[in-house]
């Protein structure tokens, strides 16, 4: 629903729209990402409500202008409500032939598609197996199709800086920024504020960037490229101060707070893997909080190395992905066995085996369950969002140190990277996270536990009295001393059991969204949260009776998840995997629970889910 | 650690009520012994005392120390120790491990932890053998050594546990025996003296399952013949009468002289233990290898000029800190652009 | 049931009786294992069933004298067909204090236990934490009491052979053996053959131990110490010729075979851990089989030596416990994903973390089932009794061969060290397992399948015009070349799913022993075979309409185990774990499978069993 | 593997149609011409080569070879071609690794592979960065480094991998440059000459995170100031104007001098790469951590008397067979004592 008005100060329209959704694709070398941010800060910080998804080459370095170099950044923005980075594209922005040929499929009939018209050389064909030219094929007739000499017209906005021709192509992304603002009303501060900052130390580098800014934006202004410009309003999104975060940040930033409010020096012990890296750099960046970053020389000492800190008092933390996650999993069973607090972050990513590094999966919640050797129970939580990944980290670190135990929270590769506008809470608004180490020498006993909790106390050394040996033999309750006689050991199990059971006791009942009963309830958990609102909310306004359970405590379950089920005719779990929280439902409640499983190393698409609801209403 | 007005500590204080577990004739209990009387000595705390073990015979050790205990997974001690000695430097962290725990499975974690110059002391219970799975050979077994799975003979050649830490770059190495009380109590407190990552390798006999592993250098009549004793600054000699020594080559090789006719004590090598480079007590390391030649037993290597890793960490927190003030919550949750939704 | 004859040639009673239950207990130095294993071999070698449970202390050396210090060895020996080493005892040797307290609460009423009284001194009795000297306290009064100065007795008939004391004592055993052959009638020359071919190399040992061993017959004969002997005739085994089998060495010596008849060299990569290492030791004596055992650094170097091996063109396996298993879960991707034939063996033991590292336990049948990153499928199978470990052993080299998938194997401590009389195969009884290594470059792609088992060839290195790589990224099918689109991820995602579930094409149906159909199913899996066999028998003769289906294919199960459950009231699942298989069947099948679950490492009693089986048939 | 009448392989022959996916300016194209220009040249046939690589930028060259290839998971190459060697010691076997690939997670089966004296040649392309996962910093890494995992520096100082392999008892130890290609191929052929292991560290630029990190070694001007060739049987020499040397001291140390007056090439130490100890390559492998010491380069040490493990279980194995005769399957089920039940 698009209303005109005409702006009279020049022949363009001006269209007010709702909602956009904009895609940046060019080589791995072309700046893609930071043109894409850039103008999610732009669009976020004038307040629309916005979702992205940045999607880049494995890895590995691919040849330049080739099709497996491609890197892609799409941003949803809108003055609506919305949840995904849209299912087609609105506006692609092409850098080079392979970028054109590898997202052209999305954009949308009559789209606007702006691509760098000086790189379709005849070399650039080839390097994206291209025969023919597709600016001259007709291939693109169903497209508005707006070629520039984005190189030329860049390097002759910047020729009088003196820099080498190289240099002044790099800054051609911001050309075509420039046009897209122009093409969206935006102004350019922000991006200029960004520029100045980022390149403080190289001033002409700073210039040169922001020359090419305002060229692109000029560009349009005179050329009038564009017959339309468009305006999206800002949305209603509830009051507050909000800033762009994504998952990997706002994860790092919950637990330096949960560290805060709970008192304790903060340490990670890490080994880099993608997608969950960032989470390292970013936690490295906070000495001023006294986080310690330990760089592990493998996924074995970044995890022991934690529990390692976790016996001696601080919060202690390791990130990684699947495969690391694999080699982590003795060193859980120790942390289970000596009953330690310690948060472990899989950011989960397409498998199995190396598999694919940079893509998004759901796959590792039955390892995360059960991928240990023995009885060895451990929470397991899920953030829904890029900024849920910050109070899910909260949450990891509460239950961890209230209940003495591992806890694994499974991100992945789409929430990692992707960046939505987070509410910003008042420090009011954070819980407190109240730990007590043991003090007392009177009546200590190093598995004597708390009755509610369960939790034996946290008797860190260099505390005078409470000397005392832990490791993973199995031991007898209460004094903590090796014990292999048959009951004790069944006794230990339940207990172990019991412990994190009783997690359940400070999760609030789950509301399904939409129907509270009916014919259908949508099970989820994840990041599959946002494509199945929408879905959700899509199909009710066609008047469907249908709920949407989603579940960010996945061990232990909310009490009340069973008795949801049964409010409903049929239950549908769709997931990024082959159907895992599906089995659990099965196995917990012997609900016939249906799967839509998509294992594509990609998100769901809208039309996806809501296709599958539709069948499953028989409709 | 040290403070003056400490309770005198003695050795019951680190003794604990857990019956030790050892075959009787272990040399593990020897080792025990030892630690327990040279611990009280350190004017540490006790509660500041930190030990840390694998899996294995010799991993047990901590159950017997009245001291905290961590007695973690296979391998896994060096970096467990190396989590809370960088959480919490204050305190005095002290590995127990085996030839298999520290060597096999663990090696990596070993090697990264010298490297590292983490303030830790690593006590290797070298018995050539895996204890506690019963008799399998382990990386310092000898070449051809038959046993539970090798029975036609070990196919490989076994590492040097001092050439190895020193090849990884170990500012204290060091070496010693069960049997010798003495001389362990004054090389374990060379390692406690030691600011940066200790390693001592502790020769032991396991009585069960390679007993006399290592006879000849402990039994009576062999054993000055076949030991050199490493004293900083003294000459390297050897023999029941002292009457060999270590001399240098011109082509930088060392050779091993009878003393007397000609040759003085003033011919031999003079150990240096503080020497600032790893190579010239790579020399000493391998030199049993040889015919003719004794076994080192002491300091090889005593250098300690470099940053520990906690300390460098903790120096960059707090210059940090200084810099820009400690950590601001709120500051930090409205970090970057912000915008106010009204 | 036992009917008495007179014994003309002395007063002593004879009594024929079907089946007793004998146990020696005593200081980890008393050679109880050697005494009881040589008591198996000679009734078995008679003729009679059997089914032992040697129980030994935790790997670490515990205090002489003391109760951690107590090694027990218990034989259940018949002339009817038997599964469990029986729930109580009829003849308790004890050595010492120690062994009697831990031991005397499993002799029956009225039981023989025959005690060495030479080892009931103040010292002892202190060691053994009792205060008052169970010899004289009545506490013994329910029992047939023998005291026997086994120490004295031994030195005296050894005394002329100029042995030192030490030595003398160590032979103490065998004194004991001898009387216990008496006592059953048994003949001494198998134990007499061994001695001889055990001590070759040193005589007078020989010597000394046989003289033990006839000094104790002799002593009963002479002294009449027992008023009563007993007979057990053989049992009516199905024909053939047997032999006494441990777990361990029947799947060692499976996989040889298997190696032999796909004529291929087996690999061993594996780090030794108990309960498993016996695998090694075994195999390292094969090698006039060829047989290549690598004792590695680790378990991941085990398991990745394995992988190289087997990409070479070998039939490679590695063999770990628990913890072991837990650090060996991301390099099973790798040969998931590179679809290499593997077979890895989980002795499972008694956990989390090191736990209770020589007690059994059933808990790591999720572990193996989900334990990798992403959607990781292996086929799983668990051998019911020690025998059935070589036929599970030979069944997990077929599949693995047949389809180019990693396959594992659950056994657990009870089996690897118990015994039980083995048929022996005759050749002709022994599988083909036909391999073809891929030889001509003529169309060769290192994904091309297989139709019927989708398997993909099997090129080694060394064979010219078949050069290609592979490895752990998602790759394209056919070619095999390096891929991430999202439809062909999908595509493998679910190619390797179909490989592993077309394994059950080669599964019979299974039959559940009993009734076909009635009011209880009872389902099991792995090594609780026996006691669950030994239970529902009784239970059908007191006339219940009970059937038994035990699985030896966990994944994929065989095609008709949903039928089957289908077919009775209820569903029972005793598991040595919290509820791992009956998990699986409520997931897969919807059924309201109850567990029976016992985690106290050690298997389960036959009448535990038959409670739990008429309290849900509510009587 | 030799084998007079092989068709001449080419340079080509060893190139596959998967386009080679470095950043443009990457050094591992380099070795990867090398390597490729290298394999034609030792007479083996193509079938007979693997390569096997770990997960790093450096590991994907297996994929640009046309030889049988193993792109296995992080860390584990050493482990699975010991696997593939051992089980067909035939095979000519590579590992393609990188300085954490082989250093950090798989620091462990290095050194034990170089232990065993496992016959496999290993290519550590060393540039002092985790390349792949786009930039933090690695046991190769100097201190005090700054990367995107260690924004105020590193705190831990490097392994240095010939020592390391040195001290791991590496039989073959040698360092090249990518960009010296010559002198690549040289060191190369060296190491495929050796029968048992051989590690060779190969400097590598990751031109993207970590360029120019051996500029002083590359870079024309300083180059010869900063590098010394080490040839077996020559004097150590180096400088732009080959008028310095290194020069044994009286306390078996060593030291650069200036050549002329007085002193001459014969006063230099003459390198001798095959000594039989190891603690002469030790000596040389430290000596660029020494200010005014220059960087050697070439083979530090290639002693091949050792038996290679694979050999030795093979031997065993044909021993027990020339002996017991081959295994029987019949013989073997029926092992023990047995009866018959009719
Ligand atoms: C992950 C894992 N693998 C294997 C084992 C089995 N295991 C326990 S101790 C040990 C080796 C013991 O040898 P060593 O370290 O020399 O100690 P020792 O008993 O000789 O003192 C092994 C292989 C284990 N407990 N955990
Ligand atoms: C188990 C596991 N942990 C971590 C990673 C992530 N990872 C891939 S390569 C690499 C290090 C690469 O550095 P290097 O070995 O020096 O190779 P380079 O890229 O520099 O050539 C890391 C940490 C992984 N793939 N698998
Ligand atoms: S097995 Fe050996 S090392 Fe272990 S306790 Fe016994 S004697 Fe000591
Ligand atoms: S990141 Fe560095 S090492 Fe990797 S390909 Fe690019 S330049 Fe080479
Ligand atoms: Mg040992
Ligand atoms: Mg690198």
């Amino acid at each position: 629903m698009s209303s005109v008005t005409e702006v009279p100060a020049s022949k363009l329209r001006r269209e007010v729209i709702e909602q956009a959704v904009i895609r940046f694709a060019g080589d791995s070398g072309d700046g893609m990402q930071i043109t894409g941010s850039q103008f999610t800060n732009t669009v976020a910080l004038y307040g629309n409500d916005i979702a992205t998804f940045p999607d880049y080459p494995a890895e590995i370095r691919a040849p330049a202008g080739t099709e497996p170099g491609v890197s892609g950044y799409q941003l949803n923005f809108s003055s609506g409500e919305i949840h995904t980075p849209g299912d087609a594209v609105d506006v692609l922005i092409a850098m080079n032939p392979a970028a054109l040929k590898v997202n052209m499929a999305d954009l949308k009939a009559n789209g606007i598609l702006i691509v760098n018209s000086d790189s379709f050389k005849e070399t650039d064909l080839r390097k994206a197996r291209l025969t023919v030219n597709p600016l001259e094929d007709h291939s693109l007739d169903k497209f508005r199709v707006f070629p520039v000499e984005l190189q030329r017209l860049t390097r002759s906005s910047l020729q009088h800086l003196g820099l080498d021709a190289k240099a002044m192509d790099r800054c051609k992304n911001f050309f075509a920024l420039g046009m897209c603002y122009w093409l969206y009303n935006r102004s350019m501060d922000p991006t200029v504020r960004w520029i100045d900052s980022k390149f403080k130390s190289k001033p002409l580098l700073a210039e040169a960037n922001k020359l090419a800014l305002k060229a692109g934006y000029s560009y349009c202004e005179a050329t009038e490229a564009f017959q339309v410009s468009y305006e999206i309003p800002p949305a209603q999104l509830s009051p507050g101060v909000y800033r762009n975060l994504s998952g990997n940040q706002a994860l790092a930033m919950g637990l330096v707070v949960a560290a805060q409010k709970a008192g304790l020096k903060l340490f990670l012990g890490s080994y880099p893997i993608t997608p969950a890296s960032d989470i390292l750099h970013e936690l490295s960046q906070y000495k001023d909080f006294g986080v310690m970053t330990f760089q592990a020389e493998d996924e074995i000492a970044a995890i022991t190395s934690a529990i390692g800190a976790s016996y001696s008092g601080a919060l202690a933390m390791t990130t990684t992905s699947g495969p690391g996650m694999a080699l982590k999993t003795e060193a859980m069973g120790l942390a289970i066995m000596t009953e330690l607090p310690l948060v472990i972050v899989d950011v989960q990513r397409g498998g199995p085996s190396t598999g694919l590094p940079t893509k998004t999966e759901q796959a590792d919640l039955l390892q995360a369950l059960f991928g240990r050797n023995s009885e060895a129970p451990i929470p397991v939580l899920a953030p829904a969002t890029p900024g849920d990944c910050f109070w899910i980290a909260v949450e990891a670190a509460r239950i961890a140190l209230k209940y003495m135990v591992p806890v694994i929270v499974l991100s992945d590769g789409y929430l990692a990277n992707g960046a939505e506008p987070w509410r910003i809470p008042t420090l009011d608004e954070l819980p407190s996270i109240p730990v007590k180490y043991a003090t007392d020498p009177e009546g200590f006993m190093p598995y004597k536990r708390d009755p509610e909790t369960l939790a034996r106390p946290w008797a860190i050394p260099g505390t005078p009295g409470l000397e005392h040996r832990i490791g993973g033999l199995e031991k007898q309750d209460v004094t903590g001393n090796i014990n292999y006689e048959p009951l004790n050991h069944e006794n230990m199990v339940r207990i172990r059991a019991a412990k994190v059971a009783a997690v359940a006791q400070d999760i609030p009942n789950v509301l399904p969204a939409g129907d509270a009963d009916g014919d259908l309830l949508i099970v989820s958990w994840g990041s599959t949260f946002g494509a199945i609102t929408q879905a959700v909310k899509s199909q009710r306004e066609k008047g469907r009776k249908i709920g949407h359970l989603h579940l960010r405590h996945l061990n232990p379950l909310p009490n009340n998840v069973g008795d949801v089920l049964r409010r409903y005719k049929k239950v549908l779990v769709p997931e990024l995997n082959m159907g895992q929280l599906s089995w659990i439902l099965r196995a917990k409640f012997l609900v016939d629970a249906i799967g839509l499983n998509k294992i594509q190393g990609r998100p769901f698409k809208q039309n996806e889910l809501e296709l599958k609801i539709e069948e499953m209403l028989g409709l | 650690m040290t403070t003056a007005a400490l309770p005198p500590l003695t050795k019951k204080d680190f003794q604990t009520d857990q019956e030790v577990r050892w075959c009787p004739g272990c040399g593990d209990y020897a080792i025990l012994a030892a630690v327990q009387a040279v611990f009280p000595e350190l004017g540490i705390k006790r509660e500041n005392f930190v030990v840390v073990s694998g899996i294995g015979c010799s991993s047990r050790f901590p159950y017997y120390m009245n001291t905290y205990g961590f007695h973690t997974i296979h391998g896994r001690a060096p970096a467990v120790a190396t989590g809370i000695k960088v959480n919490h430097p204050e305190l005095e962290v002290w590995v127990a491990t085996g030839d298999g725990d520290a060597l096999a499975i663990g090696g990596n974690h070993t090697i990264h932890m010298l490297r590292r110059n983490v303030g830790i002391k690593v006590l290797l219970f070298n018995n050539k053998i895996y204890g506690l799975t019963k008799g399998q050979y382990s990386p310092t077994s000898e070449f051809q050594k038959v046993t539970k799975s090798t029975p036609f003979g070990s196919p490989d050649r076994p590492f040097n546990p001092v050439s190895l830490a020193i090849g990884a770059e170990a500012t204290f190495v060091a070496r010693s025996v069960d049997v010798f009380q003495g001389h362990l109590k004054e090389t374990l407190k060379a390692a406690a003296a030691h600011k940066g990552s200790a390693f001592v390798e502790i020769l032991q006999n396991c009585n069960i399952f390679n007993d006399g592993a290592w006879f000849n250098l402990t039994e009576k009549e062999a054993r000055s013949e076949h030991v050199i004793q490493l004293e900083h600054g003294k000459p390297l000699i050897f023999g029941k009468n002292k009457d060999k020594g270590i001399r240098r080559k011109p082509d930088g090789d060392i050779e091993v002289v009878a003393l007397g006719n000609g040759i003085s004590e003033s011919d031999l090598i003079v150990h240096d233990a503080h020497h600032p480079r790893p190579s010239y007590a790579f020399l000493l390391s391998h030199m049993e290898h040889r015919p003719g030649f004794p076994t080192p037993l002491g300091v090889f290597r005593a250098w300690d000029d470099l940053p520990r890793y906690e300390d460098v960490m903790h120096e960059q927190i707090q210059a940090v800190i200084a810099k820009k003030g400690p950590g601001d919550l709120s500051k930090l949750l409205r970090a970057g652009d912000t915008w106010e939704v009204k």
